[in-house]
């Protein structure tokens, strides 16, 4: 059968070859290939980054690069990767791209609006890359006062006003998902039908619109304190420091759901594809999304336990910080028990998803570590915080990410890629992360302290594993690139459903049409629903 | 803890350390079962149930309500006592006992200032004698920082403008790291140093060697002098402003009615800011000396007024008072013990 | 492939005569409204929050500074603050007439409206410039030369020096007794530091609703010449909708910064 | 479909409403109401905000998704300020308002 397969003749990748069909498109399909493009270049800065951050920690003494430039590398790897890379990553590129067709729309709400936030996170990128190549910034992604207003000499104002403009291209990206989702479903579309990724996008849209315009007025303040000599967190004029810290993680904070909750969106698919199996407990699935995008906003200050914010508040907080973990904890659980009796096969982004079933479990139990009052005190700011949100940020959203990314390219491009290399890479990928990061627990319950630029030397070994293991991820990165960039043309024709997955957004041809489907689809059933699927298929023959 | 010459494992050097060390291992313990049942369970589906021919599809399985509710009920039970462990250990941690002997430190770009009471100031090294509480004061010259002891698992953000505070109760003498953990630029990193824990009698030897220029209340003693305070402050209260004898722990009545506390923060406010609280029966004419002193100097002087109220037990300084905090009604109540 | 989740249907492009401002992804005219509005109003929640981290940060300070919070909100013009106050009224209701003409056809109607609310909204910032340039005469922008002078006291930025310091301190009878104040609990040279964390926030939340309204004028001179050209009729009137649905959203602010910045405490 | 057209008469009314409680609002600032002043400035704005967004800008009349996305930018301003007390509410050097205590 799959020889008879042929890439159909119209597309949205056809519709217009030109640069300008590209630019002044409203087509939010080719919105998200622009979108991949650019953030797979900021995965790469960002990379490059960390490479010379794991260099110089290869040997204690600080010697590879000065104190000032591995300053300005941790902290422009964090902005590159936070901001423009994981912030707008599954969002921007899978969500774009799958959620009209998910719904049975022809597009987004508002497409121009789509285009606009692609151009305004290109300007924040542009602005950003700008800073760092005329002089970098040192004051870490969390640009804390007074350092930042006062202390630092580099280029504070620019680096913060590219997060700004970076952020109103979240905010139009989750407004146009809230709009769309609740006004664009095709008929027969109930909420209770929808898919679970669908779900989890509006959770995140949620905390984009909600959470976003904080840090907006926070840098605003940071801005006018430092250009203007405003003061507003100056103790020298009575301020206070640690209001700047309240305001930055009132958004930071959520904005860590941001990244995790369309992971978790990702997953229910994958999980439900691959064991060929309706999600279990569809509906506390769904809402521990919402859940934790509530739950996300009254826990900020988990990251302030010994910032000198008062032990009462410090109590609350912790207490409070535990509330994300229940909604996760049902997550997990219902993943596991999808895969009872379901029928389960590892194709690459199935084994990206066993990936992150570990690494999140990990990452997010780490994360009850530091919730606790008690051990927070001991590893604030050490090296089991960096591991703690790597493995959660690295080992559950890319690698959840990097699964979307492989269970969607055929639909995308209507080609398959090398099942073999992919494979290869997966299992690189989560070998070189724990070597990279495992490690880091340790050398940080030892009391290793974060953004250090040297160290003492009985924490060599440990950081010497973890460079190694970086090299090892880090080629586990490169190598999906060849493949991907292999498959657009010598890759197997896909074929509209080469997973056999229930999604509507399967239903129709790939790559899709520009307005998705043909005529409009009406929904008669719920989702993942496999039974239909296979009837139909015998059907057919 | 070592394995293979490679340390894995902080030593435990304070009485903190035991405790948070046992609540690191429940809550490993803890994530461990359920990172392995999770690992284990998914694991054995994925062979148990790997599909065997085309077109095999799962087995139609809903949801079931008991078991949602079984696993959210038991983690958030557990994570409940996460919680109350973490916060008791952590209260622990900010309550210093009475008894506590007393430390200043002032962190600045890039280095860790300690004084002693009895008048050794030490830079980027801190002797201190086993088997004692030691209550730290921390104080900013210039941007964050934080003083971690991880030998002690403690620390806390020194903050510029306000005190802040962490005890501990060292154990096993020897030397163990001081770090910086709160960024602070070029150097952070270098803001690093050595505790050291002595045996009390050591420690006592140590106290005597070096060239000391008496003890920190007697620096404050001499200061007093060259800041002109002595001229206004008189013992014998008839001087321009109060006398300062005795009045440490007390409560003072202010002009506008109000009663404070006198401690170190409102010690150090009526320095920084003379006419935040003005004192009943007094004109404010006391100058600022904001920008005079260096935190240094101001921990000296305080220490000279509170060696003028002998039989004062210093009451704990009010966490994080900015130094202009302005309050106009009840006293600064410290926090509730 | 065809499926059977995909049926035919008579939806969509069923309906000989669309208007001619529905865009193709919309089935009705309803649908596209709809989404307009509730996206206009997601974005207007954004709003909130922006300001919220103000707001926040004002209720911070004003916890803490009271008496200095007071005695710089007493620097301001409760005339012009006032006189802002009733023009920014004034323009939502020319604006909510605005959109009330469009909604009834009434072309001529809805572009004076709109530009009778335009000139509102100038004269506004009219006042704004005065206001400001009477703080900078006053040396009351922070971080640019900032001195708080509270009336008669004796220079106050002047730093007091360790000799002349009992010279410089105003007897009880200090100036603020005189004229009746409540007791203040600050002296000239706190005043000077805190009195600069409430210009800082004056200015950043005076400044960011100013721009607002800038940016509103914008739209708005867009909407008025669609308007003009007769784009919009009883049918589709969005954008005049949406126009107005932000600057009722700006007024609000105001409606809340007037009180917070003027109103502290005036009764003394 | 063209939406809800409401009669001029409210407007005007709404307006005067608005204008008098400014007014109220300025007269209230000259009374001593002690710790009470900022409270009723704030109720005062409350509900000139709430004119505002029910009548001018048709809440009223408009979907209960709109209703709704307007009360969830209220909760989490009231989660974004109530939080900040938790911390400035407790800290020994700040005294709450009274009212509040
Ligand atoms: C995507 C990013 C992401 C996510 C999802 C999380 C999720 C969580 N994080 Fe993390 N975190 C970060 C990114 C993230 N974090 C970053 C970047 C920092 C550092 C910032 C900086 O300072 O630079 C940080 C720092 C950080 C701190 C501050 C540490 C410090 O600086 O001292 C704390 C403290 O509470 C914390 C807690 C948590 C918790 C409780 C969760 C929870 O949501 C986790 C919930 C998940 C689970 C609990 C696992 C699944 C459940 C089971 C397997 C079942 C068993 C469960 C139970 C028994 C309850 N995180
Ligand atoms: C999405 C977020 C994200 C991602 C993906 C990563 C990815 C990685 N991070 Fe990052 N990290 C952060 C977010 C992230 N990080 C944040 C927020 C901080 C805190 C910053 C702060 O303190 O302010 C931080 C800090 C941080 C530190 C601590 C620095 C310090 O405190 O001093 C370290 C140290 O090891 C580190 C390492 C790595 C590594 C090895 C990877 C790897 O996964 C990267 C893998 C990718 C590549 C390696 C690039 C691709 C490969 C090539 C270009 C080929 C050539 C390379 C080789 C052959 C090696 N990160
Ligand atoms: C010009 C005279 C003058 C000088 C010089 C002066 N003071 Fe004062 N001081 C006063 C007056 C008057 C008061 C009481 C009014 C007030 O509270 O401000 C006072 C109050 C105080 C208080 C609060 C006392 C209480 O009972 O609550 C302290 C503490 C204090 N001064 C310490 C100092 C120190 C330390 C110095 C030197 C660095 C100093 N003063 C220099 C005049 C002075
Ligand atoms: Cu001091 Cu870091
Ligand atoms: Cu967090």
């Amino acid at each position: 059968m799959l020889d008879k397969l042929k890439i159909p003749d119209h597309h949205y990748l056809h519709d217009g070859h030109s640069l300008r069909s590209w630019l002044l498109t409203k087509d939010h399909k080719r919105i998200a290939i622009m979108y991949l493009m650019s953030i797979s270049v900021m995965f790469f800065i960002g990379g490059l980054f960390a490479v010379g951050i794991r260099f110089e920690l290869a040997t204690p003494q600080g010697d590879f690069v000065t104190a000032d430039t591995y300053n300005k590398f941790f902290t422009m790897h964090g902005v590159i990767m936070v901001f423009f890379f994981l912030i707008p990553s599954i969002p921007a590129v899978l969500g774009n791209f799958l959620i009209p067709p998910m719904i049975g729309a022809k597009d987004l709400a508002f497409p121009r609006i789509n285009l606009l936030s692609l151009y305004i996170y290109w300007i924040g990128g542009i602005f950003t890359l700008y800073a760092m190549i005329s002089g970098g910034v040192d004051t870490g992604w969390t640009f804390y006062t007074p350092y930042s207003a006062t202390g630092s000499n580099t280029n504070v104002v620019p680096t913060a006003i590219g997060i700004f403009i970076a952020g109103f291209s979240s905010i139009l990206t989750g407004l146009n998902f809230i709009v769309t989702i609740h006004r664009m479903r095709a008929p027969g579309m109930t909420w209770f039908r929808l898919p679970l990724f669908v779900w989890a996008h509006y959770a995140t849209s949620l905390v984009q619109v909600l959470g976003t315009p904080v840090i907006a007025i926070t840098i605003v303040m940071l801005a006018v304190e430092r250009g203007l000599g405003f003061g507003i967190f100056d103790p020298a004029r009575g301020g206070d420091p640690v209001l700047f810290q309240h305001l930055f993680w009132f958004y930071s904070h959520p904005a860590v759901y941001i990244m995790i909750l369309p992971a978790l969106g990702v997953m229910s698919e994958l999980i439900s594809t691959f064991s060929r199996k309706t999600v279990f407990g569809y509906s506390f699935v769904a809402f521990s999304s919402l859940a934790i995008a509530v739950f996300g906003f009254i826990v900020w200050a988990h990251h302030m336990f010994v910032a000198g914010i008062s032990t009462y508040a410090a109590m609350v907080f912790s207490f409070l910080s535990f509330s994300v973990a229940i909604p996760s904890a049902v997550k997990m659980f219902n993943w596991t028990a999808t895969l009872y009796k379901g029928a389960i096969s590892f194709e690459t982004p199935m084994l990206y998803a066993y990936g992150f079933m570990g690494l999140f479990a990990i990452g997010g139990l780490t994360g009850l570590f530091l919730a606790t009052l008690g051990l927070d005190v001991h590893m604030h700011d050490t090296y089991f915080v960096v591991a703690h949100f790597h493995y959660i940020m690295v080992g559950g959203a890319i690698m959840s990410y990097m699964g979307g990314l492989h269970f969607w390219w055929p639909k995308m491009t209507g080609r398959m890629y090398s099942e073999f290399f992919s494979r290869v890479s997966a299992i690189m990928v989560f070998v070189g992360f724990n070597i990279t990061f495992f490690p880091q627990f340790v050398v940080g319950y030892l009391g290793m302290p974060r953004r250090y630029h040297s160290y003492p030397d009985e924490m060599q070994v440990l950081n010497v594993m973890s460079s190694a293991g970086a090299t090892v991820l880090g080629l586990g990165y490169v190598l999906p690139v060849i493949y991907f960039l292999w498959s657009l043309k010598y890759g197997q024709v896909a074929g509209p459903n080469p997973w056999g997955a229930s999604g509507l957004e399967w239903q129709t041809q790939s790559p899709p049409l520009t307005e998705n489907f043909l005529k409009v689809p009406i929904v008669d059933r719920e989702p993942y629903d496999y039974e239909h699927l296979v009837a139909k298929e015998k059907h057919l023959v | 803890m070592k394995i293979f010459g490679i340390p894995i494992f902080p030593e435990q050097a304070s009485t903190f350390a035991k405790d948070v060390d046992a609540l690191y291992f429940f809550i490993f313990a803890v994530s461990a079962f359920f990172a392995l049942a999770v690992a284990v369970s998914v694991i054995y589906f994925g062979i148990r149930y790997h599909k065997t021919h085309d077109g095999e599809i799962g087995a139609r399985i809903e949801g079931n309500l008991s078991l949602e509710l079984l696993w959210s009920v038991i983690p958030t039970v557990i994570a409940m006592v996460m919680f109350g462990w973490g916060a008791s250990v952590f209260y622990h941690l900010r309550r210093p006992p009475a008894e506590a002997m007393h430390i200043y430190a002032v962190g600045k770009q890039w280095m860790w200032k300690f004084q002693h009471l009895e008048g050794q100031r030490e830079i980027n090294e801190l002797h201190i004698p086993a088997g004692q509480p030691v209550k730290v004061t921390i104080s900013s010259e210039d941007v964050l920082h934080s003083l971690f002891f991880p030998a002690f698992r403690t620390k806390i953000d020194a903050i510029p403008g306000r005190y802040t505070e962490l005890w501990f109760e060292a154990q096993t003498p020897g030397s163990y790291h001081i770090f910086c953990t709160e960024y602070c630029g070029t150097n952070h990193s270098g803001m690093i140093g050595t505790v050291t824990v002595l045996e009390p009698a050591q420690y006592q030897v140590w106290l005597q060697g070096g060239g000391v220029e008496g003890t920190l209340a007697q620096r404050g003693a001499k200061l007093f002098n060259d800041l002109t305070c002595s001229t206004c402050h008189l013992d014998s209260g008839q001087g321009r402003g109060p006398s300062l004898k005795n009045i440490v722990g007390k409560t003072v009545e202010l002009q506008n009615g109000s009663l404070v506390m006198v401690d170190e923060a409102y010690l150090r406010e009526s320095i920084l800011n003379s006419q935040a609280k003005i004192v009943k029966g007094f004109q404010p004419m006391m100058p600022t000396f904001q920008g005079l002193v260096s935190e240094e100097n101001l921990v000296a002087l305080i220490e000279h007024v509170k060696s003028l109220s002998p039989d004062a037990t210093t009451a704990a300084p009010a966490t994080g008072a900015p130094s202009a905090a302005v309050s106009t009604q009840k006293p600064a109540a410290a926090e509730k013990k | 492939m065809s499926n059977a989740v995909v049926h035919a249907d008579g939806h969509g492009h069923a309906h000989a005569t669309h208007h001619s401002a529905l865009q193709h992804h919309f089935d009705t005219m309803a649908q596209q409204k709809e989404a307009a509005v509730v996206g206009m109003w997601v974005f207007l929640v954004t709003e909130i929050l922006f300001f919220g981290g103000l707001f926040a940060a004002y209720m911070v300070y004003r916890i803490w500074y009271f008496d200095a919070f007071a005695e710089a909100s007493r620097s301001l013009s409760l005339f012009w603050g006032g006189l802002n106050t009733a023009v920014l009224i004034g323009s939502s209701l020319t604006m909510a007439m605005a959109v009330r003409s469009a909604q009834t056809n009434k072309r001529t109607a809805t572009v004076n409206w709109l530009v009778l609310t335009m000139i509102l909204g100038a004269v506004f910032l009219g006042v704004k410039v005065i206001e400001y340039a009477d703080k900078f005469e006053h040396h009351h922008v922070p971080g640019y030369n900032f001195q708080w002078a509270s009336h008669e006291a004796p220079a106050a930025g002047a730093p007091s020096t360790l000799l002349g310091a009992g010279e410089h301190a105003p007897a009880t009878e200090g100036a603020a007794a005189a004229e009746g104040h409540r007791e203040l609990s600050l002296n000239a040279d706190q005043l000077q530091l805190t009195t600069q964390i409430y210009f800082s926030l004056y200015f950043t939340m005076t400044g960011l609703h100013a721009l607002h309204m800038i940016v509103g004028i914008g739209i708005m001179l867009v909407i008025t010449w669609m308007a003009w050209k007769g784009k919009f009729d009883d049918q589709y009137y969005t954008p005049v909708e949406m126009a107005g649905l932000y600057w009722h959203f700006v007024d609000i602010v105001w409606i809340f910064l007037f009180p917070l910045l003027y109103l502290v405490e005036r009764h003394v | 479909m063209s939406g809800h057209v409401s009669p001029i008469s409210l407007y005007i009314t709404i307006f005067m409403a608005l204008m008098v409680l400014t007014g109220l609002t300025v007269f209230a600032a000259f009374i001593d109401l002690g710790q009470f002043n900022f409270l009723v400035a704030m109720i005062i704005a409350a509900f000139k905000a709430a004119l505002v967004i029910w009548y001018f800008m048709h809440v009223k009349y408009a979907s209960k998704l709109t209703k709704l996305t307007v009360a969830t930018g209220l909760f989490f301003l009231a989660i974004l300020l109530g939080l900040f007390l938790v911390d400035y509410g407790s800290k020994a050097f700040t005294q709450l308002p009274p009212f509040l205590s």
